[in-house]
Parts: C-alpha cells; structure tokens; sequence
C-alpha cells in the first residue's frame, strides 16, 4: 500500500469521523443526562436527512443551510417525544425501554417508508463533485464541508454546556439527580429540553451527512450500531469522547478497507467496541461509574 | 373480516382466541373461484436495498398478460409478492402464493432469494421459471421444478471475456492490468468466483491485480473507491448493484480517479436510475450482461409496449429476462393445454422457442433445465441510453473506448 | 416433590384446563387450517421457543442480551454444515451446535460477569459479538459465505417423515417445534421449581443478598447464559432444517436478535408462559396488519401503487409501543391474574 | 413555640408501596426557630424531610408552608418557594466546578435576579469556595463538599432550610464547624430542621424537637427537655 | 481454646477517608458480642470485612481457626458465617418463605427440606402468619426479622446482625431479645451485633466494644463501657456547641 493512498484515507477518516463523532453526540448528550438508551437514534437521524431533502426540493435549500431549520424541527419532535412518552417508562427496566424505543423506531422507518418510498435519494449540489488537490491529498468538497460543519455545530454545543445556565442545569441534573431535585431544579423540564437538544444535534447530523450520503428508510439501523460504538468508545455521557471516539472510527474503518478489504471494516468497529467494553467500560474519556 | 366482529369469549381467551387470531389472518384468495386463466407468480424484491430493480422487473411482467394474449397465447393472471430483498421472506411469501393458488411461479431477481423460492417451490411441486439469477447451483442441485433461461455465473463470466476480447480487438486498446470490484453479496461473490476462476483460459491481455469486495449496505464508498485508484489499474470491473453504482461513480469522479474504462457485468451500471442520476458522468460504462437482441421481432414489440406503457424508459436486461419469462410460461401453458402442475413442468421440458427477445438462438433447456445457448451483449450508456455494441449481430453502435475522462465531459 | 407438583402444581383447575385445551388444539392444528397458516404456526411455536430460551438470559439471570442470534445462528450454521458438506445427521449436529453455542455463551457471560458489564453495554456487547460473527461468516467460504449455505431439499420432502436428518414435510416440523416448545416449558419449570430456580431468581433480585446467603453468583449467573445459549442453539438447527437455507445476514442480522426478544417482552419477561403468549399475539398480529393492508388494496380503498410496504410495520411498531405504555409488565401476567389460572402462593404446596 | 408557624405538617402518610414510612406525621416549625427531629436509622426522618420537600408525594395529609398548601407540589415549585435543603451525603454536583455548583443552585426563579449579588454572599460566608471556585467540586475534601452544599442552597434565598444529617462522614472539627454555620444562619433569620443522628449536639442546637419512631412521631418537646428524657437517653444517647 | 472468630488490626479507607483503622477484637464461641458507637464509626465497614463485601486494606479476619481474610461473601457463609445487612435486602418479588428458602437451600440438598427448614426459621422469628406475602410488602421491622431469618437459614455457626433491634418498638425488642438467646442457649450460635437500641445490648451482649471515628475506643462489659469516660464523650459530642 503507497503513502499517497494511505496518507489519502486518513485524511477522509478524519473528515467523515467528525461528522460520525457528530451523530452521535446526540446519543451521548440524551444518555449522559437521561440515561435512557435511545434506539431510535438512527432513525431520528434518518429523519432529519429526509427533512433536509424535502427542504432542498421545495426552497433549493443547501442542507449546510437548512441545518438550523431542521435542528429545530427535531428539537420540537425530541422534546415532545421525552415529555409525552418516553417520560412514562423512565421507572421501567432497561428492557422495557430498548422495546419502547425500537417499536418507536419501526414506526419510524415505516412512516418514512410510506411517504418517501424505498429508495436511496440524495442532493445534487453544484460542487457536489469538486475536490481540492493539496500535494498528494485529494479531498473532496462535500467532505471537507462536512466535517467543518460539524465541528461548528459541536463547538455550539460544547459551548452551551459549559457556559449557559440552562446547559449546566443540564449537566447537574446528569450528575446527580437528587441534588437536582434538591436544589430545584424542574428535572422534567430539562430531561425535554435534552432529549431536544440531543434530537436537534442528530438532525443537523443528518443535514450534513445528506451531503455524502444518499438517504433511504433502511440506513436508520446501521446508524444507530455506528453511533453506539463511537459513544462507547469515547465514554457514554462524555462530549469530547463522542467526537474523539467518532474520529478513531472513521480512520479505523477508512485504514481498514484500504489495508485489507472493505467489506471488513465494519468487523474492525465491532471489534474495537468489544475491546474496550473488556478494558475500560466507561469509555476512553469517560467516567467510572460511582 | 372475521375477526374484528366475532370477539372471542373471555373464558376461551387462551385457547379459542388464539385460533381466531390465527385463522383471522387467513389471506382472503383462499378458496378463491379457479377460473381457466393461468395464475403466475410474480415474486420480487420490491422493498428493500433491491427495491428498484424488483420494480424494474415488475414492470415488464406488468406488460406480459396483453401483449401475449395478443400474440396468441393464453389467459394469464398475475398474483404479486414482494421478497422485501430478504430471502427468509422470499421462502415466506412462496408459500403464500402457492397457498393462494398460482398454478406457477416466477421471479426473483437475486439469486439467494431465488434459491429460497426455489426449495419451497420443489417441495411443493410447483414449477417456476426464474427470470434472473445466475448463481450456479441452482441448476446444479438437480431441482425438478425449477427452469432458468439465465446465464450462470460462469456463462456470463465466459461471455465476458469473448466480449471484452472482440472489444479490444476492435478498438486496438487494451488495459494490461485490471481491478475487480465487486460487491459482497451472493450474486457479486459467485460472479467474482467465476471470474478469478476462468480468467486463464482465456488468454487476456492483462492480469487482475487485486481483488476488492465491499458491504452491499455500505454507506459511503470513499475508502473502496480509494484502494481500487491504489491499486493503479488500468480498467477496472464492477459486480455492483444499483446504489452502490451511483456511490461509487461519485467517489470516482471526486477523487480524479481516470481509468481507461469502466466493465461491468451485472446490473446497476447500466439502469435507467444510474444514468439519471450521474447524467453525463454515467456514459461510456460498458456493461457485459445478458441482453434483448434489437433485431428480433417479439422485442421490437416489446420495446413498443415498454414505449406505451412508460415513454422515456429504454428495455434492459430486467425487462428482457422477466418478459421472457411470462413468455415461457404462456408458451408452455399453450402447450399443455391445462393449469395442471405436472403438465406444465412436462411442457416445459420441452420448450423450443426461436422466436424470443433475448441474444442467442433461443430457448430450449436442456436436462438440469438450464438454457446453455442464452448469450450476454456488451452494452455501453451513451446520452442515457444503452446501446449495444457487441457481439456484432446484435450491435446498435460503435464503442467509445478508451471512455471519455470525468474532467473533459461536456 | 413430585415431578407433577413441580411441574404443574402451580396452576388451578382452571389453569390446567386452558393448557390442555391449548395443547390439544395445537395438536390438532394441521388438520385444521391451511397450510399457509400451519407455517405461520410453525413460526409462532419457533419464536416462542427462542422467547423461552432468551428470557432465561434477562428474565431469570438478569442480562439483557440483544445479540442471542449469535447463538440461534451458531446452531443452525454447525448443523447445516455438518449435514450439507459432510453428511451428518442433525441428531448428532445437534450436539456439536450446542457444544459450540454454550461456549459462546460461557465466553460472552464470562467477560461480561468478571469484568462487571452490565444492563444496556452488556446488551451492546452481545450485538458486537453477533456482528462481528455475521461479518466473519460472510467471509467464511466453506460455510457459503454470503452466496449461503444450502441444505438439499426434494420432492420427496414433501410428504416425508425423517426425524434423524430432519427431511420431512412441513407437518414433521410443525410437530419438531411444538414438542421442542412444550419441553422447553417443562425444562424451564423444572429449573425454576429446583434449587438452581430459587439461586436464579434471587440473583436477579438481589445478587449481593444471594451471595452473602452463600449463593456463588458467577456461577449461576454462568449457568443461566449457557442454557439460554445452548436452547437457542437448538432453535438454531431447527430454523436451519425447517428453511434449509442460511445467509449471515439473515441468521446473525440484529433484526433476528431483536424479533426473538419481542415476544418475551410483550408477553412478559420472567414468566414461564409470558414468550409462548407473547408470539402467540404478535405473529399473528403482523399476519393480521399484511390481510389489512391487502384488504384495503383489493378493496380499492387504496390505490394498488400507493407504497404500503410500510403501512404493517408502522401499525406494528404503534401496537407494541402501546403494549409497552399500557402493560409494561407484559400482558401474560394481567390475563394470568384476569382468569385466575394460577394459583395464590397460599394455596400452593 | 414562640413564632407564628411558618411550616405546618398535618396527617402526614407516606407509603413505598404497600409499605407505611409516615404514619400520621404532624409538626409545628416557627419562623427563626432550629426544629431537630431525632429518631433511629429507618424511623422515617429522610422520608419526612423528601416528603415537605415534594420529592415524594404523601398518600395522605397537608403540608402548609407560610399558609399554602404545598403537599404534593413538585420540587422545583416547592422549592420556588423558599424551602431549601442541604441532603443527606450532600449531593453536590461532583462534575461541575465549584462555581458552576452555585450556578445551579442560583437557577430557581426566585434567585435567578440576585445571582451574581448571592454568589458574592456565599463566598463571603465560604471564604474556601472562592479559592477554588474553578475546581471540580468531586475533588474537594468532605468538609468543602458540605460548605458548597450549604452555599449552593443559599443561592436560591430560603427561608426554610433543612439540613439531613450534615455531620455524617465528617471530621469531628468540621462537624463543629458545620453547627456553628448553622447557628449562624439561623441568627441570620433563616429558619432551620435539622435531622441528626448526632443526637446530643443537635438536641442542644435545637429549640424544639420531634422524636420519629417506625414512621409517628412518639414523643416532642424542647430540646433540653429532650436531653433529660430517660426514654431518649436510653435510645438515643447510651446510657 | 483459640477464639472462634478474631479479627486483628483490620483496616479500610475509601477514597482517603479511613473508615475503619486497626481494629483488633476476638469473639468466642457461643459469646454474644456488641458493637456501639455513633453513625458514621466504622460498624457496618467493619461487617462488611468480616462478611466478604469488602477487602480489608491491612489485618486479617480469622475464622473457626482458617484465614478468611479477602473471601467473598458466598465463601464465607460456607465458612460459617450468617449476615443480614443494615439497610434490609430483601429479595422482592419472591415470597417471604421463599426469601428465607433461599437460605436454607445453604444447609439443605433439596427444595423440599429446605421450604421446610425455612418455615421453622419464620416461625422461630415470629413471620410464619406472614410467609406468602411478597417482601416488598411487608413492614420494615418485618423485613428485618426476615433479614434474621434468612441468615439463620444458611445454618450458621456465627450471625453478624446489623441494627436489627432499629425500627422495633420496646415489647418486639425484649421477643427479639429472648429469641436470639434462646438460638445461644439451644443452637450454640455465636452472634455478634451492631446496635443503637442500648436496652438490647445492655440485654444480650457478654461483651461491647466501641467505636468512634473508626477506632476502637472501649471494650468489655457492657455496663463498664457505658460508663466509660471516652464512650460518653463520644456520644455526647464532648464540647461541641
């Protein structure tokens, strides 16, 4: 393997495991704080990507533009779902939640399904195949776009947790829920407001990913698996390890197809995943459990 | 329906209501009036990751029954299923129809559905013609019931490498090394097989340098599409299906790989939905696939319906083996004169069929039911449409080869 | 005690008189309905033996396994090997798929007990395992790979009886399934009933108060994994005879290991009869959705073109989330409690 | 009691389940007055505080707060109203930092206004917060945690303060240190229950006292009278 | 002879904060032996080393003349050694007989005998009226004479009882004091108790020590102890406030 296709791929690892690390912020930041396991999150991701298409085709909307329209969409739909359902089996076992959410998440796809039909259906934007040469490094202009966009949304959202009242409201309640309670905190509202936040994350995820990605209804599960194994990796709850963990997925599977064979890549996610729930559960930057 | 007026019993809830429930969901065509038409089996993929080449497929069966008749042949009548691109639903959906009384099946496409009909079909005595799926033991297994007139794998492979050879001839330029690409599903593995094996009979002018299979559910094909341009091949050759065609067309273009050219044999590179969606950048890819031979009569008429029913849309390989198909089975109906299953299989033992649509003599199977004599065309997308440009009775065109660079399409 | 106190002695004469209705119906079905309908049983009786096996795992030791196609697919995927390529009968397949499966199953409770990975990551542990053996066996040529592994099937399968190479007709498989669903009933009462039982259901409830009370957690914990794994290894080899077909996609895929929790779940997780309820109400209710959609098609209601294949999934998902909301301990134990089919703890013996 | 009551506790039931933990409970606290309730481990003393504080809703009974009827509020508008609580282990929020802790506890509506004026309060009274404002409160010592747990109830201006067992899990100086704070701001006019098992010190602290035994209060007095009690000094002090 | 159980110069910090340092105590068989002090001393670490639940950080726990030091918990009740836990555990969806069943399947092959074994045991504790009740519903002083009863199950030779008197009002103290001397009297059962209820332990305990901030401060007969300058200190909080 030469220099010039590895130092290539590396490079395209990066950019995309930002937006991978992107997505699942969304998970992280809902189960950090609610410690609900949101199974649906593909399909929420899914349906951001639907909804910038839908937005491209009516207005031309460039999904790099529709994402504050779409993060807000999904804002509304992530906060309506935790105070309406997702609230009432907040006491249930882990089981009774993984069921709620992959029911919901079966309506989901099929609702996308019958209203958008199986197949892939993508953007074509005027430098949708344009590239830029540096040396020996192509990099393709969606990717690149892409990847910067996520990383301003992420800095967004790093920012609002560690500087707004309202995100560090958050963050006690994530850390402890009776010292929220405590100090009087309407831990209801705020577990809305995250379940929001972390959907609205997802849905300008799913903008940006629209850039690279063609969507169908059938993405939504391989999505989900992705976005669990780049949370775990980094550690559940941890902001930067979502991103961190994102990155070392997507160079992983990027130096993994080119090194020995693309449709291996995906073992070497797997395998990782298993790794590091052996040698440290909490993640790479998480915390150990109390 | 039943179920939502007779309300089972409280007490009988766990033995009674479980047998309303389940006798509920009885489909309604059961015990529906035979009548003389011959009911067929249209089985596809038409949800899932397959979902629009099933509905490709679909609409050439959709032709079939009229244009047939007025050919004519018999009373036909379609009873749809949808494998949903899973062959575990395909097996299911099998016996649906099979419950639902269809005298015989066709379909489905991909070759692990196939199979699965396939065994149900054999265990229940019901012949089926399948249109397309070129995995070799399914002629191999010594199926009683089951008929192909669709090259295997091997026979397309061989074919491949005839067309490439006349190809190269023709055009004075060959590529002395090549990259096989292909996705890793059944239909891509089996032809990738074929191909590594087959290669040194026949001579090429180049070698295979690397090998590379990828995920038929991947989501972004930049790193595959990075390996290939790492291996420096000169051509490269896809086993792709739809989606992954259009990615990987993409990911070419944006990371400047030029290759002498693009072969495929398979589908994707060569539907209507790839040339839509790429346009320009679609053209010139030559596809090594069984194909309708333009100068043959029942594809002229073809083609004329295809025209009526969806203007715009040109025939393909989907259209041409499961027309072809319907063909078949009305041509054996005629022939045995009844619905009767053993009939029928009888009558399809003994097909000779010449006037068809696709490239090749005609049909007539021989005694593992396969149709030897079935060829493959090269075509090529120009302008958004597929022309043929070998072998030479069956040319439309001349080849664009080596193709025209991504970076000096107008 | 006796077998039958330890078996049965729970229900009331009530109790009694439902399950024996319900096995002689299910005896009886074959002859009953179409054949069509028989396999929608056969598949019913499948997942509600797959529902048994997997609710040992989470019911009994506590674990949620969301990855237990791994052991169904190692079942089915060591017999059809066996019998395809080296002519093996499933009877002695069986044995090398259950071997095999109850290491797996000792390996994944072993990491996941010592190194204390439990509730939503043990689950994703589970799903990483099945994952990675799905990939790995679609790289696997002499297991077919991803162009499948094809068991031979003829005509004379159609009306045939062999148990030893499981080559029959559909009818065979019903009865296989069936009697395969009521033991693994009694096998799971039986252990429920015994000392194992009691160790099992007080780890789940407290595993520092078993300990301390002399239980050896682990090893419990270990037992309940392995028989949960071996079970659904013998669902596995079922599933490969009864198809005679396996890709890895579809053996080892996440949705086979998500459909075999459903019906537990629905039904009731940690009761004996809450899996064999649960698929009894939920394949049928997905048969009822595709006769509905059907229906409405034929009936020109909507249009044969508009896209339905969505409409049965939406309505399904909608009904087991509604089940969740409303009966979030599964509907067994309500109808349980509703008709009075077992017995108070006083009146046991 | 020598003030108009400003917390009354009236029929007071609480079940977990099926299980009773409040049977009946009823109490008197006066504006400005220390009220101890002493009892043994599981008598219900957590239970009662978590009750008037809404974070477990009572089967039975009224909690009136300066006349209003609070039982069954959630916390958060409990709280609004100027009850606080300094709980049991402390609860502080080990992953913010110190200033971030008083943040938080500034957010309720009735102390969002005065929060930068409230902060400086605290880290007058907690001259040590301020020092280590930017650390990360789960890395402090015991003693610190319990200062922030008390600074961070300041900041939303109580009036009621209840304290669960402040002392617990702290050295024997800071334990004096903490009743000293306490005393303080019960000097300052912040009204006070304290739940100790450190039963002498917070029977001398307090004005009055309830004694809680399996979920009723069984014996009340004032606090000396308490201390005397043979019935207390046998349970309670050992002797 | 040796002492049946002896515990010598065990210790235990978490994160820094020393829960228990060097504690040394012997208790002999069929002794009753208290342990006093105030919460927060150290008493339910120092059970929680002996039982298993812990490791000691230093010192070693000797048993019926074997090193049990660092055993988990299940290895030391087959030593031996019984224990209920301060804040109860019950098993809650399981039915009381078949909580202290659980026990008795300890000392008992079969299921049979050991429901039986357990239904003495509730009987003993005064709970067989209330044996088909699930535990998740019984009263507190209910669940902790299940704790007892479930402990006395496993067949014991000593019983760490922690703060069982808690919660229970006079006459049920003086029954469980008569019960527990009458397990000594008749099953030769050494118990050691942690207690804050000083009627019971001024009753029952040959032998109190006492411990302050994880130390032991005081030792022998219980009403020598009592009077003991450091106890007092200790409890009244000496010049606080």
């Amino acid at each position: 393997m030469d220099v010039e296709t590895l130092a290539n791929a590396l490079v395209a690892g990066i950019l995309t495991g930002m937006v991978y690390g992107l997505s699942a912020l969304g998970l992280s930041v809902i189960f950090g704080v609610i410690r609900i396991v949101n199974f649906a999150h593909g399909e929420l991701l899914v349906i951001g990507m639907f909804a910038a298409l839908v937005l491209f085709r009516w207005l031309g909307l460039d999904p790099l533009l529709s994402v504050p329209l779409v993060a807000a969409l999904l804002f509304v739909f992530g906060y309506l779902l935790q105070s309406l359902v997702i609230r009432r089996v907040a006491h249930l076992a882990d089981h009774m939640q993984f069921l709620l959410l992959a029911a919901i998440a079966i309506a989901m796809v099929s609702g996308c399904l019958i209203v958008f039909g199986p197949d892939p259906q993508g953007v074509q934007l005027d430098y949708a195949l344009d590239s830029f040469a540096v040396g020996l490094l192509v990099i393709d202009k969606t990717r690149l776009y892409a990847a910067i966009a996520a990383v301003l949304v992420a800095g967004l959202l790093l920012a609002f947790f560690k500087y707004a009242t309202v995100g560090r409201a958050i963050r006690a309640c994530a850390d402890n829920y009776l010292g929220a309670q405590v100090v009087g905190l309407n831990v209801g509202r705020l577990y809305a407001l995250t379940f929001g936040i972390g959907s609205a994350c997802i849905g300008a995820a799913g903008c940006i990913i629209l850039l690279l990605v063609d969507v169908h209804p059938y993405l939504a599960p391989g999505y989900t698996l992705l976005a669990f194994i780049v949370v775990i990796i980094g550690g559940m709850g941890s902001l930067f390890g979502a991103l961190l963990g994102g990155v070392l997925i997507g160079v992983a599977e990027a130096m993994a197809a080119v090194v020995i064979q693309p449709s291996l890549k995906t073992a070497f996610s797997f395998a990782l995943l298993i790794v590091v729930l052996l040698l440290r559960p909490q993640g790479l930057l998480g915390k150990a459990p109390h | 329906m039943e179920l939502a007026t007779s309300r089972p019993r409280r007490r009988a809830v766990l033995a009674g209501g479980v047998a309303a429930l389940v006798a509920g969901a009885a489909p309604f065509n059961i015990g529906r009036a035979q009548g003389s038409k011959l009911k067929v089996g249209v089985l596809l993929p038409k949800s899932g990751l397959q979902a629009q080449i099933g509905i490709d497929c679909q609409r050439a069966a959709d032709l079939a029954p009229a244009l047939l008749k007025s050919k004519g042949f018999g009373d036909m009548e379609l009873v749809l299923g949808d494998t949903e691109t899973n062959p575990q639903i395909a097996r299911a959906q099998a016996e649906k129809l099979i419950d639902q009384g269809i005298h015989v099946l066709t379909g489905c496409f991909d070759s692990g559905q196939t199979l699965a009909a396939a065994q149900v079909c054999e265990q229940k005595g019901i012949p089926f013609v399948v249109n397309i799926a070129a995995v070799p033991s399914l002629t191999e297994q010594g199926f009683k019931t089951v008929f192909r007139n669709f090259p295997t794998g091997p026979m397309i492979a061989t074919d491949a490498f005839l067309l490439q050879k006349e190809m190269y001839a023709a055009t004075g330029k060959a590529p002395k090394t090549v990259v096989l690409m292909h996705v890793n599903d059944t239909f891509g593995t089996s032809q990738a097989d074929a191909i590594t094996k087959l290669i040194d009979k026949f001579d090429m002018p180049y070698k295979i340098v690397e090998r590379i299979s990828y995920d038929p559910a991947a989501r972004d094909l930049s790193a595959e599409v990075r390996k290939g341009k790492g291996t420096n091949a000169e051509a490269v050759w896809f086993i792709s299906r739809l989606n992954d065609a259009i990615l990987m067309t993409r990911e070419m273009i944006k990371q400047r790989w030029e290759p002498m050219g693009i072969i495929s044999s398979g589908p994707g590179w060569y539907e209507g939905q790839y040339m839509q969606a790429l346009g320009k950048h679609g053209d010139d890819v030559v596809s090594l696939v069984p194909w309708y031979d333009p100068n043959k009569p029942m594809s002229k008429a073809l083609v004329a319906a295809m025209q009526k029913a969806h203007a715009g849309l040109t025939v393909n390989t989907n259209h041409a083996h499961t027309f072809e198909a319907m063909l078949i089975i009305a041509d054996a109906y005629k022939r045995a004169g009844a619905t009767d299953a053993a009939k029928l299989i009888a009558a399809l033992e003994k097909t000779d069929i010449k006037d068809n649509v696709t490239v090749g003599p005609g049909v007539k199977f021989d005694e593992k039911h396969q149709n030897p004599k079935t060829r493959c065309s090269a075509v090529q997308n120009r302008g958004g449409k597929n022309l043929a440009i070998f072998p030479a009775e069956a040319a439309e065109t001349k080849p664009v080869w080596p193709m025209t660079p991504w970076s000096k399409r107008a | 005690m006796s077998l039958y106190t330890r078996l049965l002695g729970d229900l009331t004469g009530r109790g009694l008189a439902a399950l024996a209705g319900f096995v002689v119906l299910l005896v009886a079905l074959p002859s009953l309905v179409s054949s069509y309908i028989a396999t929608v049983a056969t598949i019913v009786l499948y997942l509600a033996f797959l529902g048994q096996a997997w609710n040992l795992m989470l019911g009994i030791a506590g674990l949620l396994s969301i990855g237990h196609a791994l052991f169904v697919g190692i079942g089915a995927y060591a017999s059809a090997y066996l019998f395809a390529i080296h002519g093996v009968p499933p009877l002695l397949g069986v044995l090398a798929g259950v071997a095999i499966a109850v290491a797996a199953g000792a390996l994944i409770g072993y990491l996941g007990f010592r190194f204390a990975i439990g509730g939503v990551y043990f689950a994703l542990l589970t799903i990483a395992f099945a994952e990675f053996t799905r990939i790995m066996v679609d790289h696997a040529k002499f297991l077919g790979g991803t162009e499948g592994l094809f068991l031979p099937v003829s005509a004379a399968s159609r009306h045939g009886f062999d148990l030893l190479n499981l080559r029959g007709s559909p009818e065979m498989f019903y009865y296989l399934i069936l009697a395969l669903a009521l033991a693994a009933l009694a096998l799971c009462r039986w252990l429920l009933t015994g000392r194992t039982g009691y160790y099992w259901r007080a780890i789940r409830d407290n595993p520092a108060a078993a300990q301390a009370l002399g239980v050896d957690v682990f090893r419990y914990r270990m037992y309940a994994a392995m028989i949960s794994a071996g079970m659904a290894a013998v669902g596995g080899v079922f599933y490969a005879f009864f198809y005679n077909n396996l890709f890895p996609e579809q053996v080892f895929g996440i949705e086979r290991s998500i459909e075999l929790t459903l019906a537990p779940i629905v039904g009731g997780v940690g009761t004996l009869f809450g899996p064999i309820f649960g698929a009894f109400v939920l394949t049928p209710l997905g048969e009822l959705f595709t006769a509905g959609v059907e229906w409405l098609q034929t009936s020109g209601a909507i249009g044969r073109h508009v896209k339905v294949d969505g409409v049965k999934p939406l309505f399904w998902g909608i009904a087991v989330a509604a089940i969740v909301l409303l009966r979030p301990r599964g509907i067994w134990p309500w109808i349980c409690d509703r008709l009075g089919l077992v017995k108070p703890p006083s009146e046991r013996s | 009691m020598s003030a108009a009551p400003i917390l009354e506790v009236r029929d007071l039931d609480l079940f977990y389940g099926d299980a009773a933990a409040l049977e009946d409970v009823a109490l008197d606290v006066g504006a400005g007055e220390i009220v101890a309730i002493i009892g043994a481990n599981g008598a219900g003393k957590s239970s009662l505080i978590r009750t008037i504080h809404g974070i477990e809703k009572p089967r039975r009974g009224r909690i009136l707060f300066k006349g209003q009827d609070i039982a069954g509020w959630p916390s958060h508008r409990v709280a609004d109203l100027g009850i606080g609580q300094v709980a049991e282990g402390r609860q502080i929020f080990a992953g913010l930092t110190v200033e971030e802790n008083l943040d938080v506890g500034g957010f309720l509506p009735r102390g969002r206004a005065t929060r930068a004026r409230n902060r400086d309060r605290v880290y007058a009274l907690f001259p040590r917060l301020a020092e280590r404002r930017g650390q990360h409160a789960g890395t402090m010592s015991g003693g610190e945690q319990q200062m922030l747990a008390i600074g961070r109830c300041l900041m939303g201006e109580p009036e009621l303060i209840m304290f669960d067992e402040p002392s617990l899990g702290l050295a024997p100086a800071i334990v004096q240190e903490v009743f000293g704070i306490i005393e303080q701001l019960n000097r300052d006019g912040i009204t006070v229950i304290l739940v100790e098992q450190n039963v002498a010190v917070s029977l001398k602290l307090a004005g009055r006292a309830y004694v809680l035994e399996n979920g009723r209060i069984v014996l009340s007095g004032t606090g000396q009278e308490l201390l005397d009690h043979e019935g207390v000094r046998q349970a309670y002090l050992g002797m | 002879m040796a002492p049946l159980l002896q515990v010598e110069g065990v210790a235990k910090s978490f994160r820094g904060l020393r829960a228990v340092s060097d504690v040394s105590f012997a208790v002999e068989a069929k002794e009753i032996f208290g342990i006093i002090g105030p919460n927060g001393a150290g008493k339910t670490t120092l059970f929680n080393m002996i039982a298993g639940a812990f490791r000691p950080d230093r010192g070693q726990v000797q048993f019926d003349g074997r090193d049990i030091t660092g055993f988990r918990p299940d290895k030391v009740c087959d030593a031996g050694i019984g224990r209920t836990f301060q804040i109860v555990q019950p098993f809650a969806e399981l039915t009381v007989l078949e909580n202290v069943t659980v026990g008795a399947l300890h000392a008992h092959r079969e299921v049979a005998a050991a429901r039986l074994a357990a239904a003495d045991c509730l009987d003993l504790l005064e709970l067989g009226h209330r044996r088909h009740m699930h535990a998740s519903n019984l009263t507190l002083p209910d669940r902790k004479r299940l704790e007892v009863a479930r402990a006395l199950a496993t067949g014991p030779k000593l019983i760490l009882l922690d703060e069982v008197m808690a919660g229970l009002r006079p006459t049920e103290t003086d029954r469980m004091v008569v019960i527990l001397q009458r397990l000594r009297a008749e099953a030769g059962l050494t118990i050691v108790l942690i207690e804050h209820v000083m009627r019971a332990v001024m009753a029952l305990s040959d032998r109190v020590m006492v411990l302050h901030h994880g130390e032991k401060i005081a030792e022998g007969k219980p009403e020598a102890v009592v009077r003991d300058p450091a106890v007092l200190t200790s409890y009244l909080g000496g010049a606080a406030v």
